[in-house]
């Protein structure tokens, strides 16, 4: 059973690898973003499965760290490049 | 090969790549990215001799952890100064740039008169 | 019993499996940033809780299966704040931002 | 090979792709994101060596906070992103800079693969005078007891980190506030986010510091959960940094460092030597020691993050 | 483990030695949460408080003969942390803890908080940090635990940088910036150095680590990455690029500071670690390699130094320069002829720090009274200031290395020593450096001691200029330490690498 849980592991790491190698390179800065988003979940599913199959201690509370800081690049990515006072140009659009 | 030995060999490729990254990158940033590289790579080298350390029924040697996670904090407060001093310079000029004669330009007035 | 749950992790996890599979190829093929997007946190946070899903049979105790929980409930807290931000820059600025 | 070897290699070769990508991204801001998610393979890293508290601070601060602190850079840093033709290195000069870091890697990787399997160790000394302090988890006693004059510097240099950070603002807005002000309208979405993270991540960073003592976790990594939490509601707008010159926020930043260094004074006086426990009543000395430690941290890292004071300040 | 048990009885009155690191980091925290102008005046009344703790641990070193050692907390090396203080050590503290209130009083007309007691940023920052210097050097000179040291370094990177920046101008953020790089660097390769050691022998203790370092790949490795770091620190040539600009754009107060004492904290540190750490080891071929190096640095410091403008940058070359006698002092400390070199090693480090604190601060008081420091502009000034320019005299007279000064009697002794050692090439290096030194020092004395008096926008404060007289004169008057002051370096100093060979 651990062993399929490695290999689950390793597969996520391998889909999540291929992600990366897409949205690294762009073309836009959000596509960036979009990578650290997917290496947060990946990397929270991995570290859970392998937590699971090597039955290393404390594991849980990393992935809950990780869990908690999964959308603060995000955060600080829209926090810096666009000022919260400006006017939404599309409000209607928000819905 | 065990899992420490290739923890290992990627913290000296880390080194590696971040001391590529300081030398031949002139933005700031990008060397402050690269001295986090190097930071990170020293780090698992304290990895890998905890590991290696195992014994009396724990799983790693808890001293170099502690030393590492000393470092991560200084690493992480030197990063930040690093940073505020990009970004004022930035505000300053206009421009990140570390230029060796951007330092040798003689002040209009007293060296330092406050 | 045992077998029976071990059945049902196998499932389950290969079930997420698939979906951060999909999510990936989504990546790979949507032409625009928005629909990208879409692709990564739906397929994602479906394929993080259906591996939750699985590892809860297995969790050592009721504390252990409920932190499980919280910790997919946080990442679909993020997942989706994280969407919305990056989607609301994307349309206020353009893509190439 | 077994799965597990298998794992291990291609773990390997990510962070090292990740790594090799923020070194050589067209521009500072894919680097900074490479470095995002390389800063959390990390943590995947530190589980596979066994040193899961490590993994918890690299999670918190190796990414977390300082995945906020670089990406903000790199946002703000648009427009200098182009390099000066002069300031671009030769090829020559490039050359060169590989073959040392080659030079450099091949050294320490044959260093690394002449290690012995079973190293030198201070597992069973940290073990046999673990029951002294009355905690659990070793690498916490590292930190507070074995090698607490380490742990109490650093918070030292902590703190000049943000005397160094604050140096940097005019000096007429010395004693404002860093950071961004409060907004009127914050952003919806982030707000929300922020009103339902922050009690949660206050739970958790109060938990992780509090089985600190036993489990992995401990004042590192919860201060900076904590921290996280009070970034996310100053992103959000939701209030903003206090003023730098205020009395309360000097007291949060000094507090840690002060209280452990005067802990170890007294240990001069009632326990026979500089940061020595009396015996009996460590454990609680410790977790005193801890919280203070805790809450400092909690407020330091988002000061380092803010920056310089940027407003004038008010009276 | 009981080998080592003897290397840590606590020797009588060791707990002195967390003091002098204690008081001042509790006084950094006290200045920030205090502010305004109670930094000012913590700052200042400590410093006669750590003078008094370095004078204390330097007579009880010479009274008993032996180092001191103070184990922290109960935790005996290698799982705990000690401190030691041999004689070399107490040197420094001392002559730290003279030229920091030198540099204090000198400061207070620059950092002054305005009467209405507002806190001002420049004075807050450099009375907090100058405070935090003092306890990061302290722990260098006394720290006996090399990831212990680490921390120091860093303390000392975080305390020192801000002050290059003080005053906001741009060019001065970009030299800070470099400044940070460096040391940043040099801290993480000093690590990896540390973290090899860890890994071959499960202690860092430097009393411990001596006793078992053997010639293998971990530990050539270790010491070239540390050493590669501490020179970065250094600003050993060719690393050096970064120190010019640093010192020369610092307020003269911090300049003092920073090239009399910081740069002195990382090269103690290559003292302790080849002397004490690795002298097990077979050192000729890296320590002729450290000493060419300072030959270079020598010559092209100096060479530098001749063509500036700029009086502060020349004195920033001349550290340069400065710094690479200091090295030529490896190749000849392990041999029969140590004692000397090791001795001249020492007195260089010392009267370059009297010298140059008065330099920068008799450079920081020209600077202020004419408006500028350029050197074209100096003509006659000296007739208008000449106890400034006295100070500065005497203090070049010491780079010189002309007697009688501090720095007459360091050159003598480190040529003896290579005269002796049959290892001319030095001699004659420090011969040149000598001549070069001459040379930019006539280009700044000389016309200002001739030539119309210039009008001066304020004339400096005589009690400022004698703060930079006495510091020059505690530069020439090292030259006069008698023969029980070297006896006293060599306490606690290990058998030199020879006889362990």
């Amino acid at each position: 059973m651990s062993d399929f849980l490695l290999a689950t592991a390793g597969a996520i790491l391998f889909t999540v690898a291929v992600g990366l190698v897409r949205i690294l390179g762009g073309p836009g800065d959000a596509d960036r973003m979009m990578a650290a988003q997917l290496i947060g979940t990946g990397g929270i599913a991995s570290l859970l499965l392998i937590a699971a199959a090597t039955g290393a201690r404390g594991v849980d509370d990393v992935a809950l760290g990780l869990a908690i800081l999964a959308a603060f690049a995000s955060a600080a990515f829209v926090n810096s490049g666009a000022p919260a006072e400006e006017p939404d140009p599309n409000p209607a659009d928000d819905r | 090969m065990s899992s420490a030995t290739l923890a290992g060999l990627v913290g000296a490729a880390l080194v590696g790549l971040g001391l590529y990254g300081v030398i031949a990158d002139p933005q700031p940033l990008r060397k402050i990215l690269a001295f986090n590289l190097i930071g990170s790579g020293v780090f698992l080298v304290f990895g890998i001799v905890a590991r290696k350390g195992a014994a009396a029924g724990l799983s790693a040697d808890p001293v170099p952890q502690g030393m590492v996670i000393t470092g991560i904090v200084v690493a992480f407060a030197a990063s930040a100064l690093a940073v505020a001093l990009t970004l004022r310079l930035f505000e300053e000029t206009g421009r990140a740039t570390l230029r060796p004669d951007a330092g040798t330009k003689p002040p209009d007035d007293g060296a330092d008169a406050e | 019993m045992s077998l029976a749950l071990d059945l049902f992790s196998i499932a389950a996890i290969s079930a997420g499996v698939f979906f951060f599979l999909a999510g990936t190829v989504g990546l790979l093929r949507f032409p625009d940033a928005l629909s990208r997007l879409h692709a990564l946190t739906k397929a994602d946070n479906l394929g993080l809780g259906l591996i939750v899903l699985g590892l809860l049979p297995r969790a050592e105790s009721l504390l252990a299966a409920l932190m499980l929980v919280a910790i997919w409930a946080l990442v679909q807290l993020a997942g989706a704040t994280a969407a919305q931000l990056i989607g609301r820059a994307v349309r206020r600025k353009g893509p190439a931002i | 090979m077994s799965v597990l070897q298998a794992l291990d290699v291609g773990l390997a070769l990510l962070v090292f792709a990740v790594a090799a990508w923020t070194v050589f991204a067209p521009g500072p801001f894919a680097a900074t994101v490479g470095y995002v998610v390389y800063g959390l393979l990390l943590s995947l890293v530190w589980i596979r060596l066994f040193a899961v508290d490590v993994a918890l601070t690299e999670a918190a601060i190796g990414s977390g906070v300082t995945g906020v602190l670089l990406i903000g850079a790199a946002a703000r840093l648009r427009g200098a992103e182009t390099t000066p033709a002069e300031e671009a290195l030769t090829g020559l000069t490039r050359l060169f800079a590989a073959g040392l870091c080659l030079l450099v890697v091949a050294a320490l990787a044959a260093v690394v693969l002449l290690l012995p399997d079973q190293g030198p160790t201070l597992a069973p000394q940290s073990m046999e005078r673990l029951p002294e302090t009355g905690l659990g988890n070793p690498v916490t006693a590292v930190l507070i007891a074995f090698r607490s004059f380490d742990t109490m510097l650093e918070k030292v240099v902590l703190v000049l980190g943000v005397v160094g950070v604050w140096s940097l603002a005019a000096d007429r807005y010395w004693g404002g506030a860093p950071g961004e002000a409060r907004a009127e309208r914050p952003e919806p979405t982030l707000a929300f986010f922020a009103q339902m993270l922050a009690p949660i991540g206050i739970l958790v960073g109060v938990h992780v510091f509090w089985v600190g003592a036993d489990e992995p976790g401990g004042a590192f990594q919860g201060g900076a959960i904590l921290a996280a939490m009070w970034m996310i509601v100053m992103m959000a707008r939701l209030t903003e940094a206090p003023q730098a010159s205020a009395f309360w926020l000097r007291l949060a930043l000094i507090a840690g460092p002060a209280v452990f260094l005067a802990a170890g004074v007294a240990g001069a006086v009632v326990a026979g030597g500089f940061f020595a426990y009396p015996p009996g009543l460590a454990k609680p000395l410790i977790l005193f020691i801890e919280t203070f430690m805790t809450f400092t941290i909690a407020v330091t890292l988002p000061m380092l993050v803010a920056g310089p004071p940027r407003r004038e300040p008010r009276r | 483990m009981t080998e080592g048990a003897s290397a840590f009885a606590a020797t009588a009155g060791g707990s002195l030695l967390a003091l002098p690191i204690l008081v001042p980091a509790a006084g950094v925290l006290l200045s920030f949460l205090l502010g305004g102008r109670q930094a000012e005046r913590i700052a200042l009344a400590l410093m006669p408080v750590q003078f008094g703790f370095a004078v204390a641990i330097a007579s009880l070193i010479w009274r008993s003969g032996q180092p001191l050692v103070y184990v922290l907390g109960g935790y005996a090396p290698p799982l705990g942390i000690a401190l030691r203080a041999d004689g070399f050590s107490a040197v420094m503290l001392v002559t730290t803890s003279l030229i920091m209130p030198a540099a204090g009083l000198y400061a207070r007309t620059n950092f002054a908080t305005p009467n209405d007691g507002t806190e001002r940023r420049a004075p807050l920052v450099f009375w907090t940090l100058l405070q935090a210097i003092q306890a990061a050097l302290s722990l260098i000179f006394l720290g006996g635990d090399l990831f212990n040291l680490y921390v120091a370094l860093e303390l000392l990177t975080f305390a020192a940088a801000p002050l290059v920046c003080l005053d906001g101008r741009p060019e001065t953020l970009a030299a800070a910036l470099r400044y940070l790089m460096f040391a940043l660097f040099g801290a993480l390769f000093y690590l990896l150095g540390v973290a090899l050691l860890y890994g071959a022998y499960g202690t860092l203790d430097i009393v411990l680590l001596s006793r078992q370092i053997r010639a293998e790949p971990a530990v050539w490795l270790a010491a070239g990455l540390m050493t590669a770091g501490l020179l970065a620190k250094t600003a050993l040539f060719p690393l050096h690029l970064w120190l010019p600009p640093a010192h020369a754009n610092a307020p003269a107060a911090a300049s003092a500071v920073l090239s009399g004492l910081v740069v002195k904290g990382s090269f103690f540190l290559i003292v302790r670690l080849w002397f004490n750490v690795l002298p097990a080891l077979p050192n000729a071929v890296p320590e002729a390699i450290l000493a060419a190096l300072g030959s270079a640095a020598i010559l092209a410091g100096s060479a530098l130094a001749l063509r500036q403008e700029r009086l502060k940058l020349l004195i920033a070359y001349s550290t340069v320069a400065q710094i690479g006698y200091l090295f030529l002092m490896f190749p000849l400390a392990s041999g029969p002829w140590s004692a000397e070199a090791f001795s001249g090693g020492v007195m260089q480090a010392l009267s370059h720090a009297f010298a140059k604190a008065a330099m920068f601060l008799s450079a920081g008081l020209i600077a202020e009274s004419l408006g500028h420091d350029r050197i074209a502009g100096l003509g006659g000034a000296g007739r208008a200031m000449p106890v400034t320019f006295l100070a500065l005299g005497l203090g070049g007279l010491s780079l010189m290395g002309l007697p009688p000064s501090g720095g007459f009697a360091a050159k003598w002794l480190l040529m003896k020593a290579s005269i002796e050692a049959g290892q001319w090439v030095w001699a004659v290096v420090m011969l040149a450096g000598g001549l070069l030194a001459g040379g930019y020092l006539y280009r700044v004395l000389a016309p200002a001691l001739s030539g119309n008096r210039p009008q001066l926008k304020s004339p400096p404060r005589r009690s400022r200029e004698n703060v930079a007289l006495a510091l020059a004169l505690a530069a020439v008057l090292l030259a006069f330490a008698p023969p029980t002051f070297f006896a006293f370096l060599q306490i606690g100093r290990p058998a030199a690498g020879a006889a362990l060979r």
